[in-house]
């Protein structure tokens, strides 16, 4: 299976790392922390599940958490002020959001942009957008709000799964499937190895590039959602600097920034894992704002040093397959 | 028609010129120049000065991009050095706060390197440690204060003039001059571009690959320390907290804008100055035009989009119309 | 018994948060409490994942330095289910959440901006003045209020207007550069007759640039300006600056007298205990104002 | 065979990039079930004409009609939805992906939109079976050797190849038993009706597999003739234009083996896992060939003996002193040159010119403080631009335009530049045409006449009996025989090769 090793080396750091947190603070051990981990990190989850397509098909997506910020924003005025149906006003926003990917990928490839470049276009525009919607917070009162926050399914030990936790699961096992089992997730792994060669072989780049974005900027129109049912409200400066968040969680769950290579789970996990690291400098609660930030470095380091380390120590030396048998 | 003009660099000095006019639309006296206790004053020289911190970041920059990486945490070093600088200016003579803020500024693009040449790490994230960490080491030395200094020589470094051209203009034009010789007067230009091209066959040819991409993570870094020192000469003091704050990406943005692909290989450094140039240009234009604040972002994503458009391989720029409009006729 | 309280700051994004940080250190301190300080650095998603795991950690109370006014309700009503009081400081929440909380100890940043403009009103007189002012950071409820409440004051006198207003950013950076684009923009100067930023910072950075145009502040310009840090001080003792609208950085200390009184004698604090807003002007003894301000961790 | 309808037909076909005019009005017929041989110098066009061909260039004029209709396949996906498979010289397949992926991709076996991942590996199994290949195919393709990537792009092609199966230089890094199976299985689709164009290097191959050529020179077409009523020599002469003293296999005159110093040696010297310690001398002015199947270890050994892999045991002397040999810098200051056989990845920087591709070790070994001199640049360019005819001559072209065989002569210049003592090619001839090969082989014997020592890997074993001086067989990455002198002849390295399966040797010669 494609990835797994590395997949499973992550795990284990984010076991060890979890056991360590847990010696200093035994409260950490409970189920109360880990629904709490779902949840607090579910947004993220599901832009980092997007991310994980993009960064595999050799791209970067920046707008990520400017789409997450609109996202609320329109969500909010639409319910709010327009009078929409929060479904119809989801609907909206997915169709915007998804619009708005495509054409990243549409300018991506017929004029072959970096990636990066366009999609920082895309996140100064969205980020623009939603200013000029509202540059107020806009609070959610909708019925549909309080009943989808407030439904948890209870865990023994008094942990909460929530729905948007639940929803973040979803979409995870969703993508991993999509990645690991579909055409589609195949052409994804082609254009991270090689655009010009996937091209050659008859994979029709410019559709895929398009759709990868789109689904990039669904899924942050989703997690705009669920950030939207989080905070039940709308905020134009929401989730900013959440693409650097998820990159890191991307990468640290074993993708390769070059493309080509990655999982779905690997980027759950390390979505856990930078949530680990929060929650750790949190029981703590005594690290300063500069020490917190300095603390966040040395553990992000040290979960990369640790898992880069072990990935070495994985790869013994394969003698490689001998040529044709005769 | 197009041998008479530069084959690369004609999109930017396009896309500046028409910056500029749009700018001169927004604010009539745009171009106005006068002289003020000695120094050139107007909003040209505005262009200049506050395009000097991201032009020393994509000087560094560009060099990290050619070797196919890329350097997140210039904007955490700007913030590290100011906060040295203006915690020594008062009580150590400039050349000493100089060396120790520059200092700083090497030993974080020593770190960046190291993680990147030599522990193999993917340089987004491994920089992106430094970035996190970085400001934190700033609000460390100044325990999150406004650390403001009054040392003549580190404010004249800010807000003094050199022949009627503000020192940061004149420093960052020293800087590109001396980068300039150091790349292309040694071979280390040609070895970067080897390097960014494809680091395998470089390696194999006998570059030594990871000296290069060490050296250039230094060199980003003391720049960025560089920019650093002047944005906090320029207000009189250092605010960890917000010096040079998400200018990474305007580095960055500048470096591409330039030309230079952000899969490495072949750079321009005075055309990365020049993206520096285009971005200011433009933000000092949206400042002019009197817009409410909420249009700021929007208006910058269009012009980056336009100015992108402008050099895309696909319609590989104004040459690429020109050859277009020809074939059309016949 | 000792109280252990978890404090979900912000982030430590102007001088002025740092020196709240601290006063409300040294409160605690003073006061015997165990204050637990997480920093949000900035993200509204931070602060939830502090206040659960505040609520995890079983404390006796919880203060809250709200990022934005909304979105607090799920958290909130968890916190109250865990019967730990939550006290908001600084900055108030959307009215929806108000039986989620114990009390909040702010300033009226609406007010804030009132102050600044009546003060402004007041000095220029009947004389026709261009005001030109540098906002905070565009969304931030702070930047809107204060918008808000100068507009408001000034609204009353025909001859005051707002002839430019950009975002600074809440920056010395930022104030500056934008200041520098104002003064081109109108007349090298001359068609400029009061500066009004929402925060001091953004005001030092103004006052500079004034200066390197050849301008007064003070003088030729009027300057007034909103939260009091140390820096506007030392301007106005120098003449540059006129006036500001004080934002004391202790919260906590009241915050910290009305829990107390809560567990002890199950006192109900009034919903809001607003903190003064004083206008501060070059005759109220800036230099002292200075020495005071100085050692707060501004 | 002869009257057989025409299948593809390209009718004043036309392409330029830039100044560079690679196709000026060039027609070619290929007709269904033949198998027709597209021939030409390094950088005649060929590989131009096959991407127009399948609308991976557009083209600028000329038509293209499949089976009697026009067809503009504007994708490489729309060539093959038109039914013309191809495989491209350079680009393979992705390193990244499993085998089967590789083989199957965008057109896996699938139920339910999922795909049938067993099901694709049975049947990525079979296809491979039929090329005699036994591999895990749920392996990332990037962990096998280039042949088996190679295979692996053909068998993909030859799967999908409905009407045109189009083959650019696909025996370039296959041996001659997988080269039998490839001929093999080409004659199977030619005869089920399937047309064939066959590009290669190899004449020997040419004439053994081909019904028909068609030569291309500097971008015209010269000619379409019968393969069997065309001598040798005179396919040579139209292909370059000129006449060639073909080259002969005979060896050259033996030369004193005593007067030469030994300029390298290596005791024991090995890498576990790698290569197994092996002893070798390596003297000037005189060649050492490599010789051994696909996988036997040459590159390994090669990358040793440069320093590109570091040993973990064993003793490197150079000009009798020991020295450590950790990275590819510590070979070229020892005077090493080494020319990898994968000249994209490990060999050209594509972006760059050609003269700074040519300067690029010289300039690494002098270090960053001494730069040459843009006008030294320049002349060291244009001398080796002439002297191994690199076409277009042009230095400031970015090596990454050139052709194949173009881009490998680059590289030979690259390290001639750096007056290396010993140099060590790995395939040097891949993907050379017949002029340049002769040029090539010629140089080797000069270069070695110079006192330069020579390590060669070449899996034409007709080439490296014409200038080895030694031959060091390798078997299952072991030194396991040495032939000198007299000894050196095609049977006894096939022998040596296949000591414990002659039988197997021997059939693979016929
Ligand atoms: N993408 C390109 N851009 C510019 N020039 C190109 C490009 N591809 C090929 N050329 C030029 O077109 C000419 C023909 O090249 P082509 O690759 O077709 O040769 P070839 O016959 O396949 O040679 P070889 O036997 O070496 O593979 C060469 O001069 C080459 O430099
Ligand atoms: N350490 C390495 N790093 C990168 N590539 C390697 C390394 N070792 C071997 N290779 C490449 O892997 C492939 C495996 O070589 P292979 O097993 O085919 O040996 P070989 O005897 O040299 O065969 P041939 O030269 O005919 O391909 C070679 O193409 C070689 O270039
Ligand atoms: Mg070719
Ligand atoms: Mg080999």
């Amino acid at each position: 299976m494609r990835g797994l090793p590395p997949v499973l080396i992550t795990a284990i750091v984010l076991v060890l790392g979890f056991a360590l947190c847990a010696v200093q603070f035994p409260n950490i051990a409970s189920t109360r922390v880990v629904g709490n981990l779902l949840t607090d990190n579910a947004f993220l989850g599901i832009v980092a599940v997007g991310m994980t397509f993009v960064i595999i098909s050799g791209g970067i997506d920046l707008s990520v958490g400017s789409v997450i910020g609109f996202t609320t924003v329109f969500v909010a005025l639409a319910i709010e002020r327009w009078g929409v149906p929060p479904l119809v006003a989801f609907v909206l926003i997915l169709v915007l959001s998804a619009a708005f990917g495509a054409a990243m990928g549409a300018v991506i490839h017929v004029f072959d942009l970096p990636p990066f470049i366009v999609t920082l276009a895309g996140m100064f525009l969205a980020r623009g957008a939603s200013f000029l919607l509202s540059t107020e917070s806009v609070p959610i009162t909708a019925p549909v709000y309080s009943t989808v926050s407030d439904f948890a399914l209870r865990m023994p030990g008094g942990g909460r799964l929530t729905a948007i936790a639940i929803i973040m699961l979803v979409i995870v096992i969703g993508g991993a499937l999509l990645l690991h089992l579909t055409r589609f997730g195949a052409n994804v792994y082609a254009l991270g190895g090689s655009r010009t060669t996937a091209s050659l072989m008859g994979v029709a780049v410019g559709k895929m590039t398009v759709k990868i974005y789109m689904l990039s900027s669904l899924l942050a129109g989703i997690a705009g959602i669920v950030f939207s049912f989080y905070t039940s409200a709308g905020y134009s400066l929401s989730a900013v600097g959440v693409e650097l968040d998820s990159i890191a969680a991307v990468v640290i769950g074993g993708t390769l920034l070059t493309g080509g290579q990655g999982s779905v789970i690997g980027t759950f996990l390390g979505v856990l894992i930078q949530g680990m690291i929060q929650t750790y400098i949190n029981f703590d609660g005594t690290l300063s704002s500069w020490w917190t930030k300095i603390a966040t470095g040395v553990l992000l380091f040290a979960f990369i040093a640790l898992q880069q380390g072990l990935v070495a120590l994985a790869r013994r030396p394969v003698a490689k397959s001998a040529g044709a048998a005769t | 028609m197009t041998a008479l003009l530069p084959r690369r660099g004609l999109a930017q000095i396009l896309a500046l010129i028409v910056i500029l006019a749009v700018d001169r639309v927004v604010s009539p006296q745009f171009f106005d120049l006068r002289l003020q206790d000695g120094r050139l004053f107007g909003s040209l020289i505005d262009v200049l000065n506050r395009g000097t911190p991201v032009a020393l970041l994509s000087l560094g920059m560009v060099l990290v991009i050619a070797t196919r990486g890329i350097d997140l945490s210039v904007g955490a070093v700007m913030a590290i050095s100011g906060a040295i600088a203006a915690s020594l200016a008062d009580s150590h003579g400039l050349p000493v706060v100089l060396a120790a803020s520059l200092g700083a500024g090497l030993v974080c693009g020593l770190w960046n390197g190291f993680l990147v040449a030599v522990l193999g790490m993917q340089p987004i994230v491994a920089t992106l440690i430094l970035m996190v960490a970085g400001r934190g080491i700033a609000q460390l030395i100044t325990e999150g204060r406004i650390v403001t200094f009054a040392s003549p020589g580190l404010v004249w470094l800010g807000n003094g003039s050199i022949l009627g051209l503000p020192v940061p203009v004149a420093i960052a034009l020293g800087m590109l001059i001396l980068t300039g010789a150091v790349v292309r007067g040694s071979a280390l230009g040609l070895l970067i571009e080897a390097t960014g091209g494809n680091a395998r066959a470089s390696e194999l040819a006998g570059v030594g690959t990871r000296a290069m991409i060490l050296s250039v993570y230094v060199w980003c870094g003391v720049c960025a320390a560089l920019a650093g020192v002047i944005a906090a000469a320029d207000i009189m003091g250092a605010d960890a907290n917000n010096a040079g704050l998400w200018l990474e990406l305007d580095a960055i943005l500048a470096v591409v804008i330039g030309g230079t692909s952000l899969f490495g290989g072949r750079f321009s450094l005075v055309l990365a100055v020049l993206g520096a140039l285009i971005i200011q240009t433009m933000n000092t234009g949206i400042l002019l035009s009197g817009y409410p604040p909420e249009f700021n972002l929007l208006v910058k994503a269009v012009v980056v989009m336009a100015v992108l458009l402008l050099q895309s391989p696909k319609l590989s720029g104004f040459a690429g119309i020109m050859a277009r409009l020809r074939r059309a006729k016949p | 018994a000792e109280l252990t309280v978890g404090f979900s700051q912000i982030g430590s994004e102007s001088g002025w948060r740092a020196a709240e940080t601290s006063v409300s250190k040294q409160e605690a301190a003073k006061r015997k409490v165990n204050l637990k300080i997480a920093d949000a650095q900035q993200k509204q998603e931070n602060q939830i994942k502090a206040i659960r795991s505040f609520i995890a950690q079983n404390v006796d109370a919880i203060f809250l330095a709200p990022v934005v006014s909304t979105g607090w309700d799920s958290v909130l009503k968890e916190a109250k289910e865990a019967k730990i009081p939550v006290v908001l400081l600084d900055r108030d929440i959307d009215p929806s959440g108000k039986e989620l909380y114990l009390t909040a100890v702010t300033s009226d940043s609406v007010h804030e901006g009132e102050v600044a403009g009546d003060w402004l009103a007041k000095t220029v007189g009947a004389k026709a003045c261009n005001v030109v002012e540098l906002q905070g950071t565009v969304g931030a409820s702070v930047a809107a209020n204060r918008k808000k409440g100068f507009d408001t004051a000034i609204a009353k006198h025909a001859n005051l207007k707002v002839v430019r207003s950009q975002t600074g950013d809440f920056t010395r950076a930022k104030g500056k550069e934008v200041m520098e684009s104002f003064i081109k923009a109108e007349g090298g100067g001359k068609n400029i007759c009061a500066v009004y930023a929402h925060n001091d910072d953004m005001m030092v950075g103004a006052i500079q640039a004034m200066k390197e145009a050849g301008l007064k502040p003070g003088k030729d310009i009027l300057t007034v300006s909103i939260d009091a840090v140390p820096d506007i001080f030392k301007a106005m003792v120098a003449g540059e600056a006129n006036a500001t609208v004080e934002l004391t950085p202790n919260m906590a200390g009241p915050a910290l007298d009305a829990v107390a009184a809560f567990k002890e004698k199950g006192t109900v604090p009034p919903k809001w205990i607003q903190t003064e807003s004083r206008l501060l002007t070059a005759t109220d003894n800036p230099q002292k104002e200075y020495d005071s301000k100085k050692g707060l961790g501004y | 065979m002869e009257n057989s309808a025409s299948l593809l037909e390209v009718r004043g076909i036309s392409k330029s990039f830039g100044a560079v005019r690679a196709l000026q009005e060039v027609d070619f017929t290929l007709r269904a079930g033949e198998i027709h041989a597209l021939l030409g110098e390094n950088g005649a066009g060929k590989s131009t004409l096959i991407k127009v061909v399948t609308g991976v260039f557009p083209r600028d004029a000329g038509i293209v009609r499949l089976g009697g209709d026009e067809v503009a396949p504007r994708s490489a996906k729309a060539a093959l939805q038109a039914g013309i498979a191809t495989v491209y010289q350079e680009v393979n397949l992705l390193p990244n992906l499993s085998v089967a992926q590789n083989l199957f991709l965008d057109r896996q076996p699938m139920r339910f939109g999922i795909v049938r991942e067993g099901e694709m590996r049975r049947r990525a199994k079979a296809l491979l079976a039929d090329f005699g290949l036994d591999i895990d195919v749920s392996a990332p393709l990037g962990n096998y050797s280039v042949a088996i990537q190679h295979v692996t792009a053909i068998a993909r092609a030859v799967d999908l190849s409905a009407r045109v199966l189009i083959l650019d230089e696909p025996t370039a890094s296959l041996d001659r038993h997988e080269v039998e199976i490839l001929f093999r299985i080409m004659r199977q689709l030619a005869k089920r009706g399937i047309g064939i164009v066959f590009v290669s290097h190899f004449l020997d191959q040419v004439y053994e597999i081909s019904d028909r050529i068609t030569v291309l020179r500097n971008g015209r077409l010269v000619g379409e003739r019968e393969t069997a009523s065309l001598p040798r020599i005179e396919l040579i002469r139209m292909m370059l234009g000129r006449e060639l003293a073909e080259t002969t296999s005979a060896r050259a005159a033996a030369r004193e083996h005593e007067s030469r110093k030994v300029c390298a040696s290596f005791e024991n010297y090995g890498k576990s896992g790698y290569v197994a310690p092996f002893n070798l001398e390596l003297r000037h002015r005189e060649v050492v060939g490599l010789a051994g199947l696909l996988g036997s270890g040459r590159t390994e050994t090669a990358r040793l003996v440069f320093g590109a892999e570091r040993a973990d045991r064993g003793q490197a002397r150079v000009e009798g002193t020991p020295v450590r040999l950790q990275s590819p810098r510590d070979g070229v200051r020892h005077g090493f040159g080494y020319c990898p056989e994968e000249r994209k990845t490990d060999g050209i920087v594509a972006e760059l010119t050609v003269r700074e591709n040519i300067v690029l070790a010289l300039q690494a070994k002098r270090g960053l403080h001494r730069p040459l001199p843009r006008r030294e640049q320049d002349e060291i360019a244009r001398r080796y631009v002439r002297m191994l005819d690199i076409r277009p001559p042009d230095p400031e072209r970015p090596v990454g335009l050139l052709s194949g065989g173009n881009q490998q002569k680059v590289l030979l210049a690259r390290w001639l530049a750096t007056s290396p003592r010993l140099l060590v090619l790995d395939e040097p001839t891949r993907g050379i045409d017949v002029g340049a090969h002769a040029e090539i082989i010629r140089l080797i014997r000069e270069l070695c006449d110079d006192g330069l020592a020579l390590l060669v890997i070449s899996s034409e074993l007709d080439e490296i009996v014409t200038y080895s001086d030694r031959v060091v067989v390798l078997r299952d990455r072991a030194h396991v025989e040495e032939l000198a002198g007299e000894t050196i002849d095609v049977g006894n390295i096939l022998a040596a090769i296949a000591a414990d399966s002659v039988a197997v040797a021997l059939e693979a010669h016929t």
